[in-house]
């Protein structure tokens, strides 16, 4: 019956909207949950949201601010049958069990008809995709593992921009000699996450990382390599300043922008802030992936679109992902949040530098490591959360408890 | 046994009259006392005092200075912004929007929690059926249940009835999570009362809910004062409840407060933060400052004798 | 006389309705009120439906292998066997029982502190009641910022004070995993202590005001006269406000989230956060739930036998 | 046709029964008084009447109908409590109106019920205060004006005198017997723990004790010839004397044996008569001993002296010692006999009572 139905519409959307693609009948309105709520995000945001309204939608924005926050309520609305017309996930499995349960309507139409699959990295396929069709449109392309530094720090310091994760331990002790806090972290569970991911990536390479994430292969923390990856992370707790406890990203990001500290290593957002206290990449500070395999962990964001029957709304859904994914709108919305284009024939060239080196890296898929979020549960992903948020903040904790801690984990929740 | 009706009245006007020593001189133990009593206020006085201070600042003093120091130039405006353009997501209307959302949940949910409150404790206490005192103490322990455990039935049941993500739905919620409480201060403060009252309503003609209108209800002023400042307070405060339940229309302040607070602008605007923070938290204060007096009063008219 | 029954019933060690055949033929002829029906009806609905029926919900998906979304499979006490493997929800519980000792002591004791002293015919009482009062009014969500900021190293009062002068001073309870849980400690002590103080001094002015005269007759010192004689006549308040501070604590959720999100680590945690975080941020309502049944089947254990003597048996007084 | 009829009644609070088929009937009109220690059943007893306590078993009758299950406004009864139970939030006209107002009496017929009734207990003036502005005798009579607009034919008391301190208690007894006197179509039914008000307003007087009923007499006959020894005991004030001893017949007529001493029961009114040999119990009130000087009567008892005097005003109770055995006696005048004087005392044998010890029973 669904099938049936699906194959109608999109036989008629094919029709329809191959001629005149955003001009639909009737003026199409849209309720979108998202937590993109501050300034830099709104107005990425905003690109969308104009677009779609030129199209002839309305836009009915219910920003909520917090990922957890506005998740649960997206979902308790759509178990509660209250749901909106599109709703905000990362990109990743979280929406994976509502796709199973019948709750979203696929896209599947839109998508091949877009020939996404064609656009956008694999792994990003797989995590849009359940049971074969596309239920997510993505929008973006995070890069989570940027070292982020500040240049004059740097060369007050005299080291060099890190290369290695070594490097950044060894240039450490100068930093800190010039007065300044050398490594700026968050004290914030998913940035102790994000932090250990990368050196993951970057000291013990993506291999090691996919074993470890996708395969969930326990072998993996008995390698050298792992070991390494432990000892490194344990040794960075030394370097990080007295108030790095509960803070936010935000502010720690300041602390670079200010010249208070010289490096923090955080997703491309960072830019974000850097951006509006008037600074340039390349210039007042600097990006780079630390490790030498150059690996860049991807995520990114992606709406999904809660099951109806309503005809109009369906309409609506099919034009926010034709608009969300139209080239355009990837340009300007990318450029203003700080990301990458998810789809790879667009024309980066007008983007920052730290951009545009992102994608360069993402045009060699060996270096593509997906976010964890991309190949793991969330059960996994917490699980391991609460053991890197151990690890980090109890200094009496040595590497070979945290490899114990780490087997414990994955055994109970792989 | 003097009449209860009196001593109760009695009591409640020997609730606000010191009866402890009385001080002949000022001795040192006074000055003491008085130095703790000082230095407790201080230290129940020094978050307000830091939000304030930082909520007059322009961001410049903020950066620079410490928490502590006095703002060299006040300014209002961190105030206008928070209340009438700070922006969450696309909308820039700053919590008023939100203050007049969480009144219009505010008013009906204390009036309706308190109301069925008072009757639940009323009818508890004069008019014995069986198995209402299970039914109660259930009640109360449900109160020691963390209520993010009712969220998901709850969510199904409303969305079942049509009430979901509605401003009834909010409303009902408050007054099912507000009911232990409620029902156990009222039927205390009933079982307190004299017994002979009711029966003298009863033998004078008055039905189950004649008396409770015409006779209890008018002698529970002090309690009703207790029950509507804690339901004041614990409807405002609220933040998972009207998150979930109240449905874009109607997000109350704490809500937008959080959306402020924690949307990561460039720069984070701390006084502009910290006077989002203090306009929230006003309405329940300045319900405690005017019935602070009767607050105390009530609970010592018999609120909470266990 | 009316009095006299009514204590004499409150005499006896156990008030239960002892079900003879005579008895129970007995109460079948007790009136049934419609009104009163009607009027319990909203409340037996609330416990019923609500209640009841989200516990037992709660209880049977604790036994699913449910993730984002309820299923309803039967995996057995899988998840607890999870749970009590799960080193954070160890730490959880510990922390809770610390903080719960701790706040709730503090706060018995501030509290009663401030209530005798305030009880001492001070100038500007109600203003400072206010004062004490006041953190009480006021939602974690709304102070929970300027906790973090007044305890946070970099910003709040080390800072000040270093500034001041003192270079060596140390205040950073809240980046120390061994002291965060202090700092929690610290700033719900804060929020409640004032109502613990409100409770007890509407306590202790229902004191016999005779009693101070005889023991001042007696010779017997300040100090002895409140620990001794007033501490136990206000028993009964004492009980409540250990009540209610103990229904914080099971629920204490947003003061962790307000200023420490369970860190630094997982060094305050707490289990309504874990219940949180694994219904909903981390996908996972089965071993969520098999969380808030331990919680719950823990409080129902504690609060079973005192519900049941204080509320429980009683069918209703005599007249 | 009794104007209250209670039929083998049972109240339990719990597992604690209360009442134990319990049967008293009320002539109309009569003012009956229910007398006993707390926690005889006696307010129980009478809130069982009013309705205000469900009765477990038995029956509730008020003339020819069967009130056992009719809601307290319907029975017609009035009644006074002992807290007053005035409604705190209404003022004193409120107060009285407030059952009229219930029973959407007409408003002329209100305030003329309403003045009737404050006119009978002089309180006109206080009509527009609250109670919290009343003293307790004030507050009393407003309580009692409240029963009284209702009209009703049965009018309950529930220890209304308890309260007040003792001239006003006076005061107001005196003004409920003239009330009774007035409305004399109207039962009252009184309950109190103070026998001097149940012997001065009761028509008959329910000494109650244990759940039962112990005595149902007129007071008179309650004070001349209690039931049993808890009745002999519990009315009079100062208390009866009580002496053990036996009954024996040395040359066929009944006396009173205890040690030495003798007292013939030619006079005495066997409710029924003992085996002589059996043991007794002799109760004489103070006031029927007389004291002799030495020497002028044979029978007297001897050997007692004086231990103290207790002035009392009009009288004076003279307590007479000898060994374990102690006699209170009612002399007149202030100070009729110095303590330490050795006494000989009369007792008058016909007003005497005679008590099984074992039962309590009077002989």
């Amino acid at each position: 019956m669904r099938s049936l139905k699906r194959a109608a519409l999109a036989a008629c959307a094919a029709s329809a909207i191959t001629l005149a693609a955003y001009t639909p009948a009737v003026a199409q309105e849209a309720e979108v949950i998202h937590w993109w709520t501050s300034g830099g995000e709104s107005a990425a945001l905003q690109e969308f949201v104009s677009r779609f309204e030129a199209a002839g939608g309305t836009w009915v924005d219910t920003a909520i601010a917090g990922g957890t926050n506005a998740r649960t309520a997206g979902i308790n609305r759509i178990v509660g049958g209250d749901a909106p017309t599109a709703m905000q996930f990362n990109t990743g499995r979280q929406f994976e069990e509502v796709a199973a349960g019948g709750l979203l309507n696929d896209i599947e139409a839109v998508a091949s008809r877009g020939g996404w699959r064609d656009l956008i990295p694999a792994s990003f396929v797989d995590a849009i995709s359940y049971d074969g069709e596309i239920y997510a449109v993505p929008v973006n392309i995070h890069g989570q593992n940027w070292m982020f530094y500040n240049n004059a720090v740097l060369e007050e310091a005299g080291v060099a921009p890190p290369q290695t994760w070594e490097d950044v331990l060894a240039a450490a002790e100068k930093i800190e000699a010039a007065g300044k806090i050398p490594f700026a972290q968050g004290g914030e569970p998913w940035q102790e996450r994000t932090l250990f991911n990368a050196v993951l990536a970057g000291h013990g390479g993506p291999e090691l990382y996919d074993r470890l994430y996708a395969q969930n292969d326990v072998a993996a923390l008995d390698t050298e390599e792992f070991r390494a990856v432990a000892d490194v992370f344990g040794r960075l707790r030394a370097i990080v300043d007295e108030g790095s406890p509960g803070r936010s990203w935000n502010e720690t990001t300041n602390l670079v922008v200010t010249g208070r500290a010289a490096m923090q290593l955080m997703g491309d957002w960072a830019k974000g802030e850097f951006l509006a206290a008037g600074q340039t990449p390349g210039e007042e500070y600097g990006c780079a992936l630390v490790g030498a395999n150059e690996a860049l962990i991807i995520g990114g964001d992606v709406f999904v679109f809660p099951a109806t029957d309503d005809e109009a709304q369906r309409a609506a859904q099919e034009m926010l992902a034709e608009v969300m994914f139209s080239p355009e709108a990837q340009i300007a919305f990318n450029n203003v949040k700080g990301s990458i284009p998810v789809r790879s024939d667009v024309d980066v060239s007008g983007m920052d530098a730290c951009a545009q080196r992102g994608a360069e890296v993402m045009s060699d898929p060996a270096k593509q490591v997906p976010q964890v979020n991309l190949v793991a549960s969330s059960d996994l992903v917490g699980a391991v959360d609460d053991v890197i948020t151990q690890y980090w903040n109890d200094p009496s904790m040595d590497a070979d408890a945290f490899v114990a801690r780490f087997r414990e984990a994955m055994e109970i929740a792989g | 046994m003097t009449s209860a009706v009196v001593t109760s009245t009695d009591r409640a006007r020997g609730g606000i009259t010191a009866r402890g020593r009385r001080p002949r001189r000022l001795t040192a133990g006074r000055i003491g006392l008085y130095a703790f009593l000082a230095s407790a206020a201080l230290f129940f006085l020094l978050p307000a005092w830091i939000m304030l201070l930082t909520s007059l600042k322009p961001m410049e003093e903020i950066r620079q200075g410490t928490i502590f120091a006095l703002p060299l130039a006040p300014t209002l405006e961190a105030w206008a912004a928070a209340w009438g353009s700070a922006c969450t997501g696309l909308t820039c209307e700053g919590i008023s929007v939100g203050f007049w959302n969480s009144v219009r949940i505010l008013v009906p949910s204390v009036i309706l929690s308190v109301l069925l409150g008072a009757l639940n404790g009323y009818a508890l206490s004069f008019w014995p059926v069986r198995g209402a005192n299970v039914l109660f103490a259930i009640l109360l322990a449900g109160a020691f249940v963390p209520y993010q455990v009712f969220l998901y039935p709850l969510v199904r049941m409303f969305s079942s009835v049509g009430i979901y993500n509605s401003l009834a739905g909010i409303v009902l919620v408050h007054v099912i999570f507000g009911m232990p409480i409620m029902t156990l201060l009222f039927r205390n403060f009933y079982a307190s009362l004299p017994r002979e009252l009711f029966n003298a309503a009863r033998v004078d003609g008055g039905g189950f809910f004649t008396i409770f209108l015409r006779v209890m209800l008018p002698m529970s002023t002090p309690i009703l004062v207790v029950a509507v400042i804690l339901q004041v307070t614990g409807v405002w405060n609220d933040f998972i409840l009207g998150l979930t339940f109240a449905g874009r229309e109607n997000l109350p302040m704490t809500v937008q407060l959080n959306n402020i607070v924690n949307s990561t602008h460039g720069v984070r605007l701390y006084n502009v933060d910290m006077a989002a923070t203090v306009l929230t938290g006003v309405v329940p204060l300045a319900i405690y400052f005017v019935t602070g007096r009767w607050f105390v009063r009530g609970i010592a008219a018999g609120a909470v004798k266990g | 006389m009316h009095t006299m029954l009514t204590k004499e019933r409150e005499r006896l060690p156990v008030r239960v309705d002892v079900a003879t055949p005579a008895g129970s033929a007995r109460r079948a002829r007790r009136r049934i009120r419609p009104s009163t029906l009607f009027a319990l009806a909203p409340m037996a609905v609330v416990v019923g439906v609500v209640y009841l029926g989200a516990m037992a919900w709660t209880v049977r998906l604790s036994t699913t292998s449910s993730k984002l979304l309820p299923t309803y499979d039967f995996v057995g006490l899988d998840q607890y066997e999870r749970l009590f493997a799960n080193a954070r929800f160890l730490v959880s519980l510990q922390n809770m029982v610390v903080f719960g000792v701790l706040f709730i002591a503090a706060c018995l004791v501030l509290g009663f502190l401030l209530a005798v002293l305030i009880d001492q015919r001070v100038k500007a009482e109600g203003l400072l009641r206010t004062i004490y009062l006041y953190p009480h009014a006021l939602s974690f969500i709304v102070t929970g910022l300027a906790w973090q900021w007044f305890l946070n190293p970099e910003l709040g009062l080390q800072r000040a004070v270093r500034e001041a002068g003192f270079e060596s001073f140390a205040f950073a309870w809240l980046a120390d995993g061994e002291t965060a849980l202090y700092a929690l400690v610290l700033a719900g002590v804060w929020q409640s202590s004032g109502l613990v103080m409100v409770i007890l001094l509407a306590g202790l002015r229902g004191v016999d005001p005779d009693l101070w005269k005889a023991a001042r007759v007696d010779g017997i010192p300040a100090w002895r006269y409140y620990l001794s004689i007033v501490l136990p006549l206000i028993g009964p308040m004492i009980v409540t406000a250990t009540v209610l501070l103990a229904i914080a604590v099971v629920k204490l959720y947003d003061l962790v989230v307000a200023m420490t999100k369970g860190g630094p680590g997982i060094a305050t945690e707490v289990p309504a956060k874990f219940v949180m975080d694994h219904l909903f941020e981390r996908a996972n309502v089965g071993l969520g739930t098999a969380a808030a049944t331990v919680m719950l089947v823990t409080v129902l254990a504690v609060l079973t036998p005192w519900l049941y003597a204080r509320y429980g048996s009683t069918s209703g007084r005599p007249a | 046709m009794a104007a209250v009829s209670v039929r083998d009644v049972s109240i339990a609070f719990g597992s604690m029964p209360v009442l134990d088929r319990l049967s008293i009937e009320v002539a109309a009109g009569e003012f009956l008084v229910l007398l006993g220690p707390s926690g005889c059943g006696k307010s129980t007893l009478l809130n069982a009447m009013a309705g205000l306590i469900d009765v477990e078993d038995g029956e509730i009758h008020f003339g020819e109908r069967n009130v056992t299950w009719e809601e307290p406004k319907d029975r017609g009864v009035a009644m006074v409590f002992q807290s007053y139970a005035l409604y705190p939030r209404m003022s004193v006209r409120e107060n009285l109106s407030f059952g009229l107002r219930m029973a959407r009496t007409q408003k002329a017929e209100i305030e003329a019920r309403v003045a009737r009734a404050a006119a009978m207990l002089q309180i006109e003036h206080l009509l527009d205060r609250r109670p919290s502005e009343l003293s307790g005798g004030q507050r009393q009579r407003v309580a009692i004006g409240r029963a009284l607009v209702r009209d009703a034919d049965i009018f309950l008391f529930d220890e209304p005198l308890s309260n007040l301190d003792a001239q006003l208690r006076n005061e107001l007894r005196v003004e409920i017997k003239r009330l009774h006197q007035r409305l004399a179509d109207t039962t009252m039914i009184y309950v109190t723990h103070d026998q001097i008000e149940a012997l001065t307003l009761a028509d008959r007087v329910a000494v109650m004790k244990d759940r039962r009923i112990q005595q149902l007499a007129p007071p008179a006959e309650i004070y001349n010839r209690p039931a049993n020894l808890f009745v002999a005991g519990f009315v009079g004030s100062p208390r009866m004397n009580f002496v053990e001893g036996r009954i024996e017949a040395p040359d066929g007529a009944l006396v009173f044996r205890a040690g030495d001493r003798r007292l013939a029961l030619d006079a005495y009114e066997f409710a029924r008569r003992p085996a002589p040999g059996s043991a007794a119990t002799l109760g004489v009130r103070p006031e029927h001993i007389g004291v002799l000087e030495a020497g002028e009567d044979v029978h007297a008892w001897s050997g007692l002296h004086v231990d103290i005097v207790e002035p009392m005003g009009a009288d004076s109770l003279v307590w007479c010692r000898d060994g374990e055995t102690t006699l209170a006696v009612r002399m007149a005048g202030e100070k009729p006999i110095a303590p330490g004087a050795a006494v000989r005392l009369v007792l008058d044998p016909a007003r005497a009572s005679l008590f099984d010890p074992a039962s309590g029973e009077r002989l």
